[in-house]
């Protein structure tokens, strides 16, 4: 807490203001583990930016980095704002925090395209399965035949949103619980690293509405059917790779920014490079009910939204006056074309 | 029947989709080569092939480009609609038609000039599949011939038109030669009644759609981020915006570009892209239509709240909903300015001219950045996607105001004040862009209760503050706003009120009341809102007052119901309406005068 | 001091998600359940535990239910407030608070009774983990005890509030009695200068939030489908209505529901369901706030143009944005009125009362199905979510208006209508609903252009006539929505008009004047949009006029100002605004009024 | 033309207003297949509702069956307009015709929504890549690296409706192209009498804005590469099943109104029941660049949403008035709770 980062900075200077979650909230968990991401990533607080939408999951960005400026949206439509944004500064680490409601059910159509458009940035969305701030209705998310702490039944399936994006060709998708420290951090690393957009499910269980029994997002629930397809690691650019790794269990990859996930196996072999496996895997757990977690599929090749747009290497907000405006003669030309 | 030179219009009657468009720029440029001043209206249908649809050339030696309602010289293209376009024209109209089509039958009170449309274009144009888009230039080359429209002309326009390329100008010119030969062969004795004669009108003007104008100021104004969703008729200022773009504001050696043009999957993504963009510190913008203006609605409260700024183009085109895609309107204008639920009020800025289209992409820029706050700029089809005269446009030299930013270099503001905070008293607060280092000057932007630190908050009196501070800064941008644009002594006792593109009309209507009702009055253009103090005095200071829209509601008469100063002078202003979807004529304006006069006058004598 | 009886305020303070919605509404219904008129507040955060709320009972013999600003006692059990909250109270006001709290510290001008809580608590009820819900109910009962409250009473609201779970009742009833066990052995010489007296005023009575009455209203006007996507203040409104149609709606042998209530993605969607639903002939009606109006604009124009009947019940908080979602607002007020671009005009209806809410969504089905036309019910969070005392809701056993529908066996009306022909000259044309066979009915519904036909089109002409007609059908909407209320002679000089949850302290307001300023005065409840005549007639005859509303911009009089009968009558007119996002307080208007006439009268002085 | 069929109508009574679209628009074709379809199906046009957004392709329900009630609704947002129709009156039979710019861009929200509520109807996308109506802008099923009329190339990623709505648990899903008339009028056929959303994507090329060479919805293109995976036909419920089938080579699919699919084989075996094949063969053939066609899956035993929401088999909009409104010791059993 009070040793210095590389950068100088203590991971107190990570923190934001108080949480007003309710306590024991999953997302204050999720807080906890994007503070010591970004700490132990020795990243500048004035390098990121956050966005969020409107629940309680959206609230999470006042609570880490208060030296970074943050953007509270509408009510799912924060990729357009996260869009414009990176489109705008290129320079800036992009970190967004929605929820269930806020990104499967009023923010379906945004979260499509910013995949679509693979816009750099790590999309967290902190799944309960309920819309928390509005007490506890359903969400598309929420599993058929989980319960309402009301009792009402869930009748509707559920939108597996890492399916969703894997089908959309997002190139990093993971899945995590709020209570797994271990596992979340590298997957919050890692997704920081890559290059476009990173999706990450993460169930972060509602204490108040949905952490019942017949909840299939309680913490009970998660924790007993919790599968961890890998043990996942992150090793910074400036750490050289442990070169006793068994390459028969652990696999290693590469990320743009120099450093690395360490994926080492537990019970199966899982290669998150192969999207069709990818697809296998997660179709069964799904007709299983069984809840995996890890990364299921990277792309460490993927090409940024910026530089499919050809856009200049730097931040468009960084350029003059000069820069922007074309010259008067080039004025001239257009008026003479016009004549 | 004496001959009448450089004053008629033209009216040709085509199918969409078949090509009319670029035979109709052709006739009007050349005629505009030849120095005479000349407008064109194009009254296109929501469809892309098939359709009816119009095109006026209107040819005006004193340079009025208003549309006029009347026609003198009909070209009939289009089975579908001949019969009630003869129907409509006034007596002694001319018809040039198709042959096949019977015009006698329908009126004998105009002069009908059958063509042998089919045949000429089958012999001048050997291929077949290229007939059904060249027999429209065979009707320009009979009309150049009757109307003395010179080949030097014609082909300087086709060279303009069809960007220098050898074989299709090649195609176009045998067709309109073929017309012209026709007509030569054809002509009687008497001389064709209307004809075009060289001036120097046009000596260095410019010939431009709003539209191109508003997507060339964005250029030239620094905008760095465009995102939109196609909704017609704004698609074609970011498609010019692009062209502009892509050809002086990319790099030559890498390739790369200074701007992005993101094509939203929709208006409201569009509209949250440009404040994103903002809110990082880029120019940004967005255009569209109604119906995009109405899907903003959200976003548009949220920048107003937490102080965004960001630049809308709203082509307006008629409403509601759906309503008629490819007709022009005022129709979003009361709309626009409360954007959003809750107190909200907003920016507009009403550009009359092209000219205005071109300077006010900066001015929106400078006004969404000074005031942190969303600025409309309503525009609408007549004026966005029809072809005026222009002088061309002055290079913008003076720097951009990038409104009250503070940066890592502002230690003094950035210890003493706060996001919200009414530093200078004039309810605009100074901001940060992301990236900043001093953590005092860190805040979150958010459309939730926050005090002037930026601080989340649900206190009646945090919210009262910001609310008010927001109407103080409401008041400050009224003469930040462009300046209305007075005609006339301005010491009239009539006034006219009118904005945006009935301007053209409305010009028109006060020289003929003044010329030939020798009714003198003044003429007042309101170019933004909140309205500039002068509005209001012109108001106070005449006694009858007509304002001019193109909508049902009188849009902009309410607004201005909303004047504190106002009061009292409502009694003694009336609204004259137009909004069948056509661009406003000035005998509209005439007529309307005449009637809301008509029964003072009599009750008078 | 003397015992002031039945007339007082109660103001706890506690922390949200700690239970203490429980414990207030039981201390209210009890001493309703004493035949003592009562109501309570409840302000509370956007937030699900852990900020500070707060609710004010108001206990009145009087019947006077509107917030006051005032507070005789205070019940502190929020750390974080205290300290402001005791700040805040008048000179002489009783604090009852946790006995940690240094009351003196702040204030001596009050009277302090520390009261041990957590020391009670813990002797009161065994289990630790049920003492954070459970204290609360200790301040029940020492304000049961020192205000005499009877044990009869409070048991009868634990059996309703508790639904008759004993082992609940059992536990808050420990509490209760060791609470009012401390009061009793703590009780000063000098008698509690509060207390209650049983009366006869409730008998019969029920108490109600508007929601819950909308709701109801809904279940019994034959409402088929709901759609919405959650947003406070709304979702009670849908809550409530499940809950009723779940219990009476649903057959009871196959368990099938007469009604769908289906959670939409956003409310985009909501509207549209709806007008789906409206359109196939069911009546549907969706709830929402500022945001999702916003969302929902494009729709509704669509619906106004095409036509198609909607019921939108906005349950207004604070704007702009996202604002403050759990204060109330009159803010949506001009916005709803004229939703979407273009040229549009909404019904809408003001619910002043929770009788009101339960009869207007009757009254909006009938509306929106006579006149093909959504219809939004702009109540707020303060008479949605809080609890007013009511007489019975009266059983509604007039048939539905469904309004101008032809089916297979209007034979001549098929045949001689179409679908938007004004056949009647009330601008009110005849609709067919899917499943028609006759196809002389059958049409195409569009937000673009369509004749009377109903037959698409561009023409300028059809367009005006449609839209002129959809004119002349909202001024005859002018007579059918419902009149306005007048309280007082109509006779007086000094005009009030008001709407919406002003109505209760707006009766105070006009009672004090009355009474203890001794002004006469009327007081106009208006009660829809488009306004009814005599809302016209009572501005036009009164020498000043003063309009109260509870947003920033004076949102309901620049609609009046649109009022072509009243643009001499402006300068009578003036706002007074109430914005904090507390329910008006009938102080505030007597404040405002003294503000407003104090210069005029030194002026006449 | 002329002959009656059982309900004595004749084909012209299928027809709808001429269309305005361009002449040899795809879009007209699948116009065609509708009417054939309803025609064949002797269905009574009062029986059936339509449905469009906005778009050239939106404009096809006023080009048949002008004896049906349609509802052309604003752009993207059909699917909730059908929903709330369906839901009022279960009876109709409910066919919704979209674009690929209505649906996978300013529609996708509710797109995956109402495959998610399971919406009887047959949804219907003419796919042409762009954006017809605002002149030729690419859409978001445009596929990468196709070309843009005026030579600009396409730089995202295209998004597959049918393995999207797959993902999404549609129970109808096939790509047919407008052309083919031989496989989409079953494929219409079966789509209507699936209980649930039956999802169809169309290629339908548009002549004007994206049938050059370089498109890859051109009508060149989609003849040079359309392989369908099977003969697929129609059997109404009247008609007695043919015995002789192979059924090594024909599969026969029992649809709920008694109708059949029957799907002979052409190269592959390939079962539209399963789904996993479903996505695995999709899969390939996208990154093969192949373009396939027929009915890739169908659950004939999908729950509609009427059904889920256990909602009367009586339509709401047939319930009178005493139906509708409970009794008067209904309210004061409230108003007594109330006291
Ligand atoms: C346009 C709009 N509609 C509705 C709401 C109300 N609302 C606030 S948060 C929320 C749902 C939040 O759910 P989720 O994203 O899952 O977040 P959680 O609270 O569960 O973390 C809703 C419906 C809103 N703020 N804006
Ligand atoms: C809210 C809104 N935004 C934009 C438009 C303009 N618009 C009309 S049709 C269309 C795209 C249609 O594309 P698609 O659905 O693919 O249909 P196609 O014309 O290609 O058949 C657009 C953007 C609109 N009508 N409404
Ligand atoms: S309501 Fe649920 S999601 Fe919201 S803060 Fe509480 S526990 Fe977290
Ligand atoms: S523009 Fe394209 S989609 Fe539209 S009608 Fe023409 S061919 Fe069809
Ligand atoms: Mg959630
Ligand atoms: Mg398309």
């Amino acid at each position: 807490m009070v040793t210095p980062n590389r950068v100088g900075l203590t991971k107190k200077d990570y923190f934001g203001s108080a949480s007003t979650l309710c306590t024991g909230c999953g997302h204050d968990s999720v807080t906890l583990h994007l503070i010591s991401s970004f700490y132990e990533m020795e990243v500048e607080p004035h390098q990121v930016a956050k966005f969020s939408g409107i629940g309680c999951s959206s609230k999470t960005p006042a609570y880490f980095l208060s030296g970074s400026h943050g953007f509270n949206a509408v009510h799912g439509r924060m990729p357009s704002v996260a869009t414009g944004a990176a489109m705008s500064n290129r320079s800036m680490m992009n970190i967004a925090v929605s929820g269930d409601g806020d990104t499967a059910s009023i923010g379906m159509g945004q979260f499509v395209h910013i995949i679509r458009r693979n816009v750099p940035l790590l999309y967290i969305i902190e799944n309960n399965g309920v819309y928390g701030l509005t007490k506890g209705q359903f969400s598309a998310t929420s599993d058929k035949g989980s319960l309402q702490k009301k009792g009402e039944i869930n009748t509707l399936e559920s939108i597996d949103l890492c399916l969703l994006a894997l089908e959309l060709g997002c190139g990093y998708v993971g899945r995590s619980f709020s209570g797994d420290a271990k596992q979340m951090v590298p997957l919050i690393k890692g997704g920081l690293s890559h290059k476009g957009t990173a999706v990450l499910d993460v169930i972060s269980p509602c204490i108040t509405f949905n952490n019942h029994e017949g909840s299939t997002k309680s913490y009970k629930f998660v924790k007993d059917h919790d599968q961890a397809i890998h043990e996942i690691g992150f090793v910074p650019s400036y750490t050289p790779l442990d070169v006793d790794y068994d390459h028969g269990t652990t696999k290693v990859i590469d990320l743009p920014n120099g450093s690395h996930l360490t994926l080492k196996k537990i019970d199966r072999d899982y290669d998150p490079t192969n999207r069709q496996a990818a697809f296998e895997v997660l179709h069964r757990a799904r007709s299983e009910g069984a809840l995996l977690t890890g990364l299921f599929y990277i792309n460490p090749d993927t090409v940024p939204f910026q530089d499919v747009m050809k856009l200049a290497e730097t931040p468009l907000v960084q350029l003059s006056l000069s820069e922007l405006r074309p010259s008067k003669s080039a004025l001239d030309e257009v008026m003479e074309s016009l004549k | 029947m004496s001959v009448k030179v450089n004053d008629f219009s033209i009216h040709v009657a085509t199918v969409n989709g078949s090509g009319s468009q670029s035979s109709n720029n052709v006739l009007m440029r050349a005629i505009f080569r030849m120095g005479i001043p000349v407008s064109g209206k194009n009254l296109f249908p929501s469809n892309i092939q098939g359709l009816p649809t119009w095109f006026t050339v209107r040819v005006s030696a004193d340079g009025w480009t208003a549309r006029r309602v009347e026609t003198e010289i009909l070209v009939c293209m289009n089975d579908q609609t001949y019969v009630d376009d003869v129907k409509a024209l006034p007596q002694g109209a001319i018809v040039i038609h198709h042959d096949h089509m019977n015009i006698a039958s329908i009126r004998n009170d105009v002069t009908s000039i059958p063509v042998p449309f089919s045949k000429i274009i089958a012999e001048a144009c050997p291929e077949p599949r290229l007939r059904k888009l060249a027999v429209n230039m065979v009707y320009v080359g009979v009309l150049a011939e009757y109307l003395k429209i010179t080949d030097e002309a014609i082909e300087l326009a086709m060279a303009q038109q069809f960007k220098g390329k050898a074989k299709v100008i090649d195609l176009n010119r045998a067709a309109i030669q073929a017309g012209r030969a026709f007509a030569k062969g054809s002509q009687s004795a008497a001389p064709f009644p209307y004809k075009v004669e060289s001036m120097n009108k046009t000596q260095g003007k410019i010939l431009i759609e709003g539209n191109a104008a508003a997507g060339l100021g964005s250029v030239f104004s620094g905008c760095g981020f465009v995102s939109w969703y196609p909704i017609t008729p704004s698609t074609s200022l970011v498609d010019y915006f692009s062209e502009y773009a892509e050809k002086y504001r990319v790099d030559q050696k890498t390739g790369q570009k200074n701007f992005a043009v993101v094509q939203a999957e929709d208006e409201l993504a569009a509209i949250g892209m440009v404040l994103g963009s903002s809110w990082m510190g880029a120019r940004a913008m967005t255009a569209t239509s109604g119906p995009g203006i109405s899907l903003m609605a959200e976003f548009a409260g949220f920048a107003y709240f937490a102080e965004v700024p960001a630049v809308v183009w709203d082509i307006q085109r008629i409403g509601p909903s759906t309503g008629l895609p490819t007709r022009t309107s005022q129709g979003d204008v009361s709309f626009a300015a409360t954007l959003s639920h809750g107190d909200t009020k907003h920016i507009c800025l009403y550009p009359g001219t092209v000219e205005e289209c071109f300077t006010m992409a900066g001015t929106a820029f400078d006004l969404a950045e000074h005031f942190q706050t969303p600025v409309f700029v309503l525009s609408d089809l007549d004026l966005g996607m029809n072809f005026y005269m222009s002088d061309p446009f002055k290079y913008p030299d003076q720097s951009l105001n990038r409104g009250k930013v503070l940066t890592d270099a502002d230690q003094e503001k950035l210890a003493s004040s706060g996001r919200y905070v009414d530093v200078d008293g004039d309810g605009v607060p100074y901001r940060t862009l992301p990236g900043l280092k001093d953590r005092r000057g860190v805040f979150f932007t958010r459309g939730s209760g926050h005090n002037a630190k930026a601080v989340y908050t649900e206190k009646g009196t945090d919210y009262v503050e910001q609310m008010n501070r927001l109407s103080r800064k409401f008041e400050t941008a009224r003469n930040h706003v462009p300046k209305p644009l007075l005609e006339g002594s301005g010491k009239n006792k009539i006034g006219f009120i009118a904005y945006g593109s009935s301007h053209e009309g409305m010009r028109e209507a006060i020289h003929i009341l003044q010329n030939d009702l020798k009714v003198s009055v003044d003429y007042l253009r309101v170019r933004g809102f909140p309205f500039h103090q002068e509005v209001l005095e012109f108001i106070q200071s005449h006694e009858r007052v007509f304002v001019v829209e193109q909508n049902r509601d009188g849009q902009l008469l309410s607004l201005l119901k909303n004047e504190p100063l106002l009061v009292r002078e409502l009694p003694k202003i009336e609204s004259i309406l137009h909004y069948e979807g056509f661009p406003l004529p000035a005998s509209f304006v005439i007529e309307n005068y005449k009637r809301l006069t008509s029964g003072q006058k009599s009750a008078a004598a």
